[in-house]
């Protein structure tokens, strides 16, 4: 407990190589996030992003916080941002192509006058000295926490809650669809799938007594992989193991072996023959 | 170390957040960059409460994190709602706001 | 006594209103009624004359304040009335012929279903005209003169379904208006020069501003007695307005309305007496007018119009005598009451005629009349004899003075003053020797009017011939009342003054210059008309001949030039406000909406292109905020 | 504390007109009815102000109302009625009525539209709407209360202009419709742009009030006693500005040569009793504005751009009757006729005459009266012929001789005939200019020479000549709109013959303005005693 405490209130040696460690990956994950063409990608690195923030919020003695920071964002908001990826799965918006003329030029002169006036301004207030959380956080940082947020934030905890409430209702109300139209009798769906293209279920993914992976697309009798037999969304997003390549060595190296084998035979009918 | 260096992360953790809003069209990945960026201000928060000695920056963050929860479950409902009806989920399709 | 004059003007006043809001039902007595009030106002005319003359001379004045009209700061104009022998003289014209004309009327519109109106529209003219002539300032004389032409307006138009008679109304009014621009501004001279435009106080004081002051007044003064006068250049209006009934042109464009001018300039003679030039203006709008209607009604085939122009000419005579100064105010006041008698009976003489011949006005179609409309004959017969001045009538007494007048003036101006009037004298015989002759003698040129059948000329009913033999009488015997024992000009002198000109002529040299242009005159016109028979048609005559049927083209010029230049005028200031004055405001408009239509391009609708702008705004304001606290 | 006799002459039209909107569809009559009694209550106590108030009274302004309204901009609600001010509510309240009466049908619905839509209660809600914030206006003593009602007096106007126009006639329905509401935007653009600057100057004054006094404030009386006793003083470039800030404005609103094009579009466009509203009511804020406002908030201002005024209102007489010469449509021909008068009005405020600005007065309410008479009579000839071409008519006066009667009437009364009342008025702005500006007035007198030209030039193409195709069978004035005729002729004669009733209240008004200004009549040369003068 003491050595949070002073932990909390001056900068070890340890503390500054953790920093300086640990930054480079928030940075490189803030990066990833960004650039990344694929949205998990960017998630995934922004996860890590926040990992290493919740390393630094205990470092600078928020341990509530940083703890919080794990559950909740990695743990859950990021989850539900994978959730959401997986729904929509890929669209043309991963394409890191500008379309609006300028947007990128506009968009880095801002960022870049931004960065450089919040450095400056950092650069401008006077940091030299600081009084650590010590005594904040002597009857433990969570206590202290609870006693801030019971009183003086107490209105704004309630708050707080009917936001959230509000936010799960609105959340309902904007994702469940009305149904608008009657729904389509047993009839009207035979019709439509005997006119539709197949009359059959569409045929399996997998390949007979090799694979039977959901990813792994059905041959043709010519050994050419069937599109119908793997789902859209992983072809789209170029998750589809093509295995056609290999069945067709496969076939080519059994004539092969069949051909030794055969030369082999000649060979010994004619040594019986003299 | 001087704990400063901390502002200065947060700052270029907030610029970077703010690059990825303006660049990226996927409104899933937009959204990331917000977060980056709110998760940017906490750590500024963080080091502020360290920095005066009380537990108010922290208090701050919280709340922050709780209303970037709200935030976020509601602005993923939307993306989804607008994937559903136009079955894109890039920004630059929804581009009716004008005259 | 005083409330009698208030009652004068009242009677007539009534009248108007009671037979134009009446209504139709008034429709079987209103002629009546209007008839009687006019004679009502001519009794009570008659007893206030009583009245006057039981005073010593010296103070024949009546004066009575009604009301203050328009109070305003220092500016205080008051309905007031002022009875003094010039305006009793009016009074008496006015009343008197007016109530003979009324009763002319009555046979004259007998067949005019608006009739009623007619007589609303007389009765508001007397009115006016009395109001005029009582008025004790020149405001209230400014209300009177200008109802007067109204009454004119609403009387030359009243036949309004023709256009040419709308016209003529509008023009008459109109070039009323300019002579009536004239008076205001005179007023206003007063007001600021006096302070009032009171008569009495006016009038006292002239002497006392300065001369340009008054020039400048006078001026104006004469501009208005050339409009309501029909002086050149402001004439003409008169040849126009014989559109209206004859009764009209007797009473208002012969006798009575077209005398204003003279009355107004007799009225403000102190203001002339301190201003010479002014005077000079005057004499010469005077010489020139009356030469000027002589030629045209030489001219006019028109018996109306014929007789206009004479009225310009005679009044151009009062105007002239009037212009002379205190030698001339008498004798003006004196040819102008004559005139009222003869020209009016002339004028009645001609309706009387028009009457029998279905409204036919050109002299070249009648011819011998004389024996079928006999009363006519005779009475026009002796109207004819005073204006042209035959010795022994009114005319010759009266015009005869003026002339005398003229010379009278003295040096090069009176030759040629007293030229022109013996000249005018001249035409004045030879013209109205022409409308005997082609009316009354020869042989008969009678035409088919519109609807083919031939006139059957019968005299008048008596309601008219009994107005047509008391003026006749009139025009006999008036002068010669007037200047036994020269009772007029004492009646008149305590207003108006007198002076003995030393003229270069004595008298009788005068009266023998006049007979013989007379005669000239009249052998002239016999030589033309009398001997040979008369075209139908009128021939093309000379250049003169033909500018004087066109009213010596003076017309024309205002036509070219006023008319054209006015249209013209108004069209491109039409055409300027709609592009110039509207074109910069709508201009403005249209550069703003292309403006905002530019701007519009920048909501281009991708929310990232939002964000930038929202993420430098956020930039800009942090910079703001750092250099504040840097600053 | 009295009987709050003015906000009560302002407060009845305006829940009058709330109760008349409110009135059920079906019921179309009531309204009619509820819209004119309110207007005559509105003219009982609008009868009462001048029973009560006291021409000789010391001070300037009497029945006095005042509250603290916004008390941290100094905002105050103050009432009170001078002569001039007491006399135009008179003018507004007295020709409320006839314009209601003589728009009497001019918003029934058409038998197709749906009853829904009730036009006829808006109509009659929206008139009595801006009757109660012109008496506002003319009651307020408040530069910002002014303010406020001057500029909020456009929205009805705005909808009367481009809701009710005249039946389509010739022109299609939709080109009809186009034209009034380019009219209706006009009015409010114009308007507005005068409105803003004025709203500029308005701001500023406060600032050098709040800057001077300490305490800002928008009473006129209080400024214009700061100012005499000293403490507040104006720098000339300042006092300037803020006179040509207010002074805009109530050119715009009183249509000054060459701020007036909205005017005939307007007047064209709307209904005539709309167009008698614009004209007779709403325009005279405008002038009496400048008498009450720009004179005595900014004399010395005054006194220097006198001379461009002058010109401009003297280009307003002539230009305005030339235009109306050229006319081709009756309503635009009175309109321009507007704009000659209005120019008279402006010049003898200006005049800085007794005469000029108590004949400006003066004016103000015979305008309004004449032109209602003209317009009104003008605009039932319209609704018989459904035409406001010139060219549609002839021979009137054979078919209808009343309606003609009246007609001539009211142009006679126009073209200012002495015996009618605008002569007086028009008679004492010349004498007030030429006393002192003596050219200015000559020129202005050639006016009565235009304006005769153009009313004559009217009646001679409409009235008179052969009867006209369509015009003939035009049946003659109904009873309604004599009664709404009859009254307004009546009122010119008397007015003409006995205008003392008036000017007596006028006069002091005028004096205390006059010594405002620091302006004093100029004397005659010859001094002829008063005694004479009074004879």
């Amino acid at each position: 407990m003491s050595s949070l405490a002073a932990a909390a209130s001056s900068t070890s040696t340890g503390e500054a190589v953790q920093f300086w460690v640990l930054a480079v990956v928030a940075v490189a994950g803030a990066l990833g996030a960004v650039l990344m063409k694929k949205a998990v990608h960017s998630a995934l690195s922004l996860a890590g992003t926040m990992i290493v923030l919740a390393v630094f919020y205990l470092a600078n003695g928020a341990y509530f916080l940083g703890i919080v920071q794990i559950v909740v964002y990695t743990g859950a908001i990021m989850m539900l941002f994978l959730f959401v990826v997986m729904l929509v799965g890929v669209t043309a918006a991963d394409s890191l192509k500008e379309t609006i003329r300028g947007q990128r030029l506009l968009a880095g002169l801002c960022v870049l006058g931004f960065g450089i006036l919040l450095g400056a301004g950092i650069a401008n207030a006077s940091l030299r000295d600081f009084n650590g959380l010590g005594q904040a956080n002597a009857g433990g940082n969570v206590q202290g926490l609870a006693a801030l947020i019971f009183t003086k934030y107490v209105f704004a905890f309630e708050i707080t809650g009917a936001l959230l409430i509000t936010a799960v209702v609105g959340a309902m109300v904007l994702t469940h669809r009305e149904r608008t139209g009657r729904p389509a009798t047993q009839r009207e769906r035979s019709e439509a799938r005997v006119r539709g293209k197949h009359l059959p279920p569409l045929p399996a993914p997998g390949v007979y007594a090799r694979h039977n992976a959901v990813d792994i697309p059905g041959l043709l009798p010519d050994g050419t992989p069937s599109e119908l037999t793997v789902n859209p969304t992983l072809r789209a997003r170029g998750q589809v193991r093509d295995v056609s390549g290999e069945a067709l060595e496969d076939l080519a190296a059994l004539e092969q072996r069949s051909k030794e084998w055969l030369e082999r035979n000649n060979d010994r009918s004619e040594e019986r023959a003299q | 170390m001087n704990p400063a260096n901390y502002l200065y992360l947060a700052a270029l953790l907030f610029t970077i957040g703010a690059a990825g809003v303006l660049i990226r069209r996927n409104a899933i990945v937009i959204f990331m960059c917000v977060e980056l960026m709110l998760n940017a201000c906490n750590l500024a928060f963080v080091t502020f409460s360290r920095l005066h000695g009380n537990l108010d920056g922290q208090i701050i963050a919280f709340f922050t994190m709780v209303v970037a929860a709200a935030e976020v479950v509601i602005g993923l409902a939307i993306i989804v709602t607008i994937f559903r009806s136009r079955h894109s989920a890039s920004v630059d399709d929804a581009s009716l706001l004008k005259l | 006594m005083e409330n009698l004059i208030g009652l004068l003007v009242l009677a007539p006043l009534l009248g108007a209103g009671v037979l134009l809001c009446g209504g139709r039902r008034l429709d079987r007595t209103g002629h009546w009624i209007g008839t009687l009030l006019a004679a009502a106002s001519f009794v009570i005319g008659v007893v206030l004359f009583a009245d006057l003359l039981g005073r010593p001379a010296d103070d024949r004045e009546l004066g009575t304040t009604v009301f203050s009209w328009v109070p305003v700061g220092g500016f205080r104009a008051d309905v007031g009335f002022q009875l003094d022998q010039l305006s009793m003289t009016f009074v008496l014209l006015i009343t008197g012929v007016g109530s003979l004309i009324h009763l002319y009327s009555v046979g004259y519109m007998e067949h005019d279903e608006r009739r009623r109106r007619f007589f609303g529209y007389l009765n508001l003219f007397l009115a006016a005209m009395l109001l005029l002539v009582l008025a004790d300032n020149y405001l209230l004389l400014y209300v009177g003169w200008e109802g007067v032409g109204l009454a004119s307006y609403l009387l030359i138009g009243f036949w309004q379904h023709k256009p040419s008679a709308a016209t003529a109304a509008k023009k008459a009014f109109l070039v009323n208006r300019v002579g009536d621009m004239g008076l205001s501004i005179a007023v206003m001279l007063m007001f600021t020069t006096f302070g009032t435009f009171a008569f009495g106080p006016v009038l006292e004081h002239a002497d006392q501003a300065g001369e340009g002051k008054l020039t400048a007044i006078g001026l104006m003064l004469l501009l208005a007695a050339c409009g309501k006068s029909a002086q050149v250049p402001l004439q003409s209006w008169l040849g126009d307005a014989m559109e209206g009934p004859t009764p009209v042109s007797a009473l208002i464009h012969a006798a009575t309305m077209v005398t204003a001018g003279v009355y107004l300039i007799v009225r403000s003679g102190a203001i002339f007496d301190a201003a010479p030039d002014a005077q000079t203006a005057v004499v010469t709008v005077g010489a020139v007018t009356l030469l000027f209607g002589a030629i045209v009604g030489c001219a006019k085939d028109d018996i109306k119009k014929a007789l206009a122009g004479s009225t310009m000419s005679q009044i151009g005579y009062m105007i002239l005598a009037a212009g002379l100064g205190p030698i001339g105010y008498v004798f003006a006041i004196m040819h102008l009451v004559t005139h009222g008698f003869f020209k009016a009976g002339l004028f009645l003489g001609a309706g009387s005629v028009m009457h029998g011949m279905n409204d036919e006005v050109d002299m070249r179609r009648y011819g011998g009349l004389r024996t079928y409309m006999p009363v006519t004959f005779v009475t026009f017969g002796l109207g004819y004899l005073a204006i042209i001045g035959f010795p022994g009538l009114s005319g010759f007494f009266s015009k005869d003075k003026i002339i005398e007048a003229a010379f009278a003036r003295g040096g090069t101006e009176g030759w040629i003053l007293g030229g022109a009037a013996l000249l005018g004298a001249a035409i004045t015989a030879y013209y109205m020797t022409r409308v005997m002759l082609l009316t009354f003698f020869g042989e008969k040129r009678w035409q088919p009017d519109a609807d083919g059948k031939l006139p059957h000329p019968h005299e008048s009913p008596r309601t008219m011939t009994i107005p047509m033999i008391v003026l006749a009488f009139g025009s006999v015997f008036a002068g010669g009342l007037f200047s036994l024992n020269d009772a007029f000009l004492k009646w008149l002198e305590p207003v108006t003054g007198h002076a003995e000109g030393d003229s270069p002529l004595t008298a009788t040299q005068v009266t023998a210059a006049t007979m013989v242009v007379l005669v000239v005159g009249v052998a002239l016109a016999w030589a033309q008309y009398g001997r040979r028979p008369v075209p139908v048609t009128a021939p093309p005559g000379g250049l003169l001949v033909r500018a004087a049927r066109r009213d010596l083209l003076q017309d024309d010029f205002n036509h070219v030039v006023l008319v054209r230049g006015g249209e013209h005028l108004t069209r491109s200031l039409v055409y300027v406000d709609h592009t110039l004055v509207d074109g910069v405001v709508n201009g403005t408009a249209a550069s703003v909406g292309g403006l905002s239509g530019r701007m519009r391009r920048l909501q281009n609708g991708f929310a990232r292109s939002y964000a930038v702008s929202m993420f430098g705004g956020a930039a800009v304001l942090i910079a703001a905020t750092l250099l504040m606290r840097a600053v | 504390m009295s009987f709050p006799l003015l906000t009560a002459t302002a407060v009845v039209p305006a829940a009058g007109a709330l109760a008349t909107a409110a009135v059920p569809a079906a019921r179309r009559t009531a309204a009619k009815w509820l819209a004119l009694g309110v207007s005559l209550a509105t003219l009982l106590l609008a009868a009462a102000q001048l029973v009560r108030f006291d021409p000789d009274a010391a001070g300037p302004f009497q029945l006095t109302e005042s509250h603290a309204w916004i008390k941290d901009f100094g905002v105050r609600y103050d009432l009170g009625v001078d002569g001039i001010s007491v006399v135009l509510i008179a003018l507004t309240a007295l020709l409320i009525p006839f314009v209601v009466l003589a728009g009497w049908h001019d918003a029934d619905p058409l038998e197709d539209s749906s009853t829904r839509w009730r036009p006829t209660q808006g109509f009659f809600a929206l008139i009595l709407m801006v009757e109660a914030m012109v008496v506002i206006a003319f009651e307020a003593t408040d530069v910002f209360l002014f303010y406020i009602f001057f500029e909020a007096m456009l929205i009805p106007m705005y909808f009367l202009i481009g809701g009710f126009g005249d039946r389509a006639g010739e022109r299609g329905e939709a080109e009809t419709a186009a034209q009034r509401s380019y009219a209706a935007v006009k009015f409010l653009l114009y308007n507005l742009v005068g409105g803003l600057i004025m709203l500029a100057a308005v701001i500023g004054l406060y600032a050098v009030t709040a800057h001077q006094l300490g305490t800002g404030t928008f009473s006129l009386t209080e400024i214009v006693q700061a100012r005499a006793d000293g403490r507040l003083e104006f720098a000339t470039t300042t006092e300037r500005a803020l006179f040509l800030g207010f002074f805009f404005a109530f050119a715009v609103k009183a249509p000054l040569w060459p701020l007036h094009t909205w005017l005939p579009n307007a007047m064209g466009e709307a209904t005539a009793p709309v167009a008698v509203l614009i004209t007779a009511v709403v325009d005279k804020v405008g002038t009496f504005a400048m008498l009450r406002f720009c004179l005595q908030l900014f004399p010395e201002a005054s006194k220097w751009a006198t001379p461009v005024i002058l010109v401009l209102s003297l280009i307003s007489i002539l230009y305005g009757a030339l235009l109306a010469v050229g006319q081709r449509d009756i309503k635009r021909l009175i309109a321009y006729a507007s704009i000659s008068h209005f120019g008279f009005i402006v010049l003898g405020i200006f005049a800085m005459t007794t005469q000029g600005q108590g004949g400006a007065t003066l004016y103000m309410v015979n305008h309004g009266i004449s032109t209602a008479a003209l317009m009104l009579v003008a605009g039932f000839l319209i609704s018989r012929r459904g035409s406001r071409l010139i060219a549609d008519y002839g021979g009137v006066q054979k078919v209808a001789p009343v309606l003609a009667g009246t007609f001539l009437v009211g142009g006679l009364a126009t073209l200012s005939l002495p015996g009618l009342a605008p002569f007086v008025s028009e008679f004492l702005v010349l004498v007030g200019t030429f006393s002192r500006y003596p050219v200015i007035g000559v020129l202005a007198t050639v006016g009565i020479v235009l304006a005769a030209l153009y009313v004559l030039v009217l009646y001679q193409r409409t009235m008179t000549g052969p009867v006209a195709e369509p015009v003939r069978g035009m049946p003659d004035l109904r009873v309604r709109e004599l009664v709404v005729v009859a009254p307004l002729i009546v009122l010119l004669l008397v007015l003409g013959i006995y205008p003392k009733p008036v000017t007596r209240i006028v006069d002091p008004a005028v004096e205390h303005t006059m010594s405002q200004v620091h302006q004093s009549d100029p004397k005659p040369d010859v001094h002829v005693n008063d005694v004479e003068a009074a004879k």
